[in-house]
């Protein structure tokens, strides 16, 4: 019996196997009184396409069929309570693919009159911006929120490390320049240079750097200068005319 | 809202989505319980079937979704091109039908039943949204348990997986021709 | 095809279309005269009329169209578009109060009482709603000032910040069983 059959037509060897059987219109349970053994190695060693990798399922059923065939040659050593046989549960496996195999076609019809139940697409629907909602805002809520605070902060300034060590007195403050400047500039324009004294330490001119700059920022005075590296004038007020500033 | 109201808003809103809606969404987007919103469902459902309509509510296990009665497909399909969804191959087909009967089960299970390695269809299950992991087997190596979803019904047409028909009885390795043991 | 099934193959060819469909292309689709398939369009929008249903049958000269109707769109906004429901950390509900205490305040002022940076909270707070931008203080660096919003007030359900409890008694830095130091 010449068989053509390539092995990438089944799900595996019980495809095969199931295949054979309803081709020889046998039962499932005389798998082992027919020539299906013999079938099923001559498929899968003549199969064209065949790849131990993809063939190895086959050829591990084709062990199995040969293995049963030949212990039903063997006289049956008595049976033990947990021994099961092979044949059996071979059969009963076939069954119950069987059974899905069935299954999935029944479910394939069903899908067949789904695939006709047609929807619409979905509407495309501008959104207002998404709502927030809130939970949890209460008073008390607010209120244990605040004792959270004033609980920790005791707590938190008892760890300070109370070490002995040198502090300098600050002797500019940002505040304090910004006034020694606007009392200088209230009687006319000054040069950058004269607001510092003859040896400036770093602190005096970094006070009163930051000092001319909130000025500049509030509009209470402006800056002036000829050209690059000349002198830098001071003046009280807003600048004016001054288009994009 | 108004429970008077509520099977037309409801229509509304599925006619809209165009895709199928989960109960507690549409529940909180009407303001009602979700039995309120069954109950409203169920009245939308009858008024459809009364007449016989050219859309039908259907229920998929969770969600709802209006889709076109199956008599009139073919006025549909001669004017329209709808977009047509796709039939499962056969491999993906047994997968299927041995989770949605055994659910919750293994992949290892399936691959017992069907005695092919079966990673490539159980992944390309959960891809299309089919099945679902729904936990772990208390077993060696905890594998993953998968069952069916509702977009499974949805791709069956049907409400609930016991519609599905039981499994076909075959004459298995008990034979046939032996009597039945009786007392 | 039948006339009595005709009004229902139109439901089902305009719901899956969408779009408007012409009377001709439908008549053509179900195979009936433009004047029969007017009638069935007819009967179905008497149908659709008599029950103040979800979705509408709209005619544009001779194209038509099934719509929802405008009174379902909230609803429909609603499953598309859900509250978001949040509550607010620990961190934003004490800067809160610092700001609603303190108000109009700075951020350096609340990380003054906090003692911890408070970019992130007031961000937050911000983005919520519950505080506003109400100006600068005169003062280095012109930091921005605080202050809570009438959603603030909603949300608390009081109509004046004079309505939040008295502040609790505060065991301060300076603990109030030590007399203060006098020159």
């Amino acid at each position: 019996m010449a068989i053509h059959i390539r092995l990438k037509q089944f799900d595996g060897p019980l495809d095969l196997l199931l295949h054979l059987i309803g081709k020889a219109k046998i039962d499932i349970k005389d798998i082992f009184v027919s020539e299906i053994t013999e079938q099923f190695i001559a498929v899968v060693s003549g199969a064209p396409d065949f790849d131990l990798d993809a063939a190895s399922e086959f050829v591990a059923m084709a062990a199995l069929l040969v293995e049963i065939k030949s212990r039903a040659l063997l006289p049956k050593p008595p049976k033990t309570d947990e021994e099961e046989d092979p044949e059996q549960v071979l059969i009963a496996r076939l069954t119950a693919y069987k059974q899905f195999k069935e299954s999935a076609q029944t479910m394939s019809s069903f899908e067949q009159t789904a695939l006709q139940l047609y929807a619409k697409l979905p509407e495309e629907i501008p959104l207002p911006p998404p709502t927030l909602e809130i939970d949890g805002l209460t008073l008390d809520a607010l209120w244990l929120a605040l004792r959270r605070i004033a609980e920790r902060r005791p707590k938190e300034e008892r760890e300070v490390d109370y070490r002995l060590r040198n502090i300098r007195r600050d002797c500019y403050t940002v505040e304090g320049c910004m006034e020694v400047i606007q009392s200088r500039l209230s009687i006319g324009e000054a040069t950058f240079d004269e607001l510092f004294c003859d040896v400036p330490g770093r602190e005096e001119v970094v006070t009163l750097f930051i000092a001319l700059l909130e000025l500049l920022k509030l509009g209470k005075a402006y800056v002036t200068q000829g050209a690059a590296f000349d002198r830098i004038i001071l003046h009280p007020g807003r600048r004016q005319g001054f288009g994009l500033e | 809202m108004d429970l008077n109201e509520a099977p037309h808003a409801i229509e509304a809103i599925l006619f809209v989505s165009g895709e199928s809606v989960g109960v507690p969404e549409l529940a909180q987007a009407l303001g009602l319980s979700e039995m309120e919103t069954m109950h409203a469902v169920e009245a939308l459902q009858k008024e459809y079937e009364s007449q016989t309509r050219g859309i039908a509510l259907k229920r998929y296990g969770d969600h709802l979704k209006l889709e076109t009665r199956v008599e009139y497909a073919p006025y549909v399909e001669r004017l329209l091109q709808p977009v047509q969804r796709q039939s499962l191959s056969q491999a993906a087909m047994e997968t299927l039908a041995v989770i949605a009967y055994h659910q919750p089960t293994t992949k290892g299970d399936v691959e017992q039943v069907r005695g092919v390695k079966c990673d490539y269809s159980v992944q390309s299950l959960l891809h299309k949204g089919l099945i679902q992991e729904v936990g772990r087997k208390e077993a060696l190596g905890r594998p993953i348990l998968y069952a069916t979803t509702d977009k499974f019904l949805e791709h069956f047409g049907i409400s609930d997986v016991r519609e599905l028909p039981p499994l076909p009885v075959l004459h298995s390795a008990a034979p046939d021709d032996e009597p039945p043991l009786t007392p």
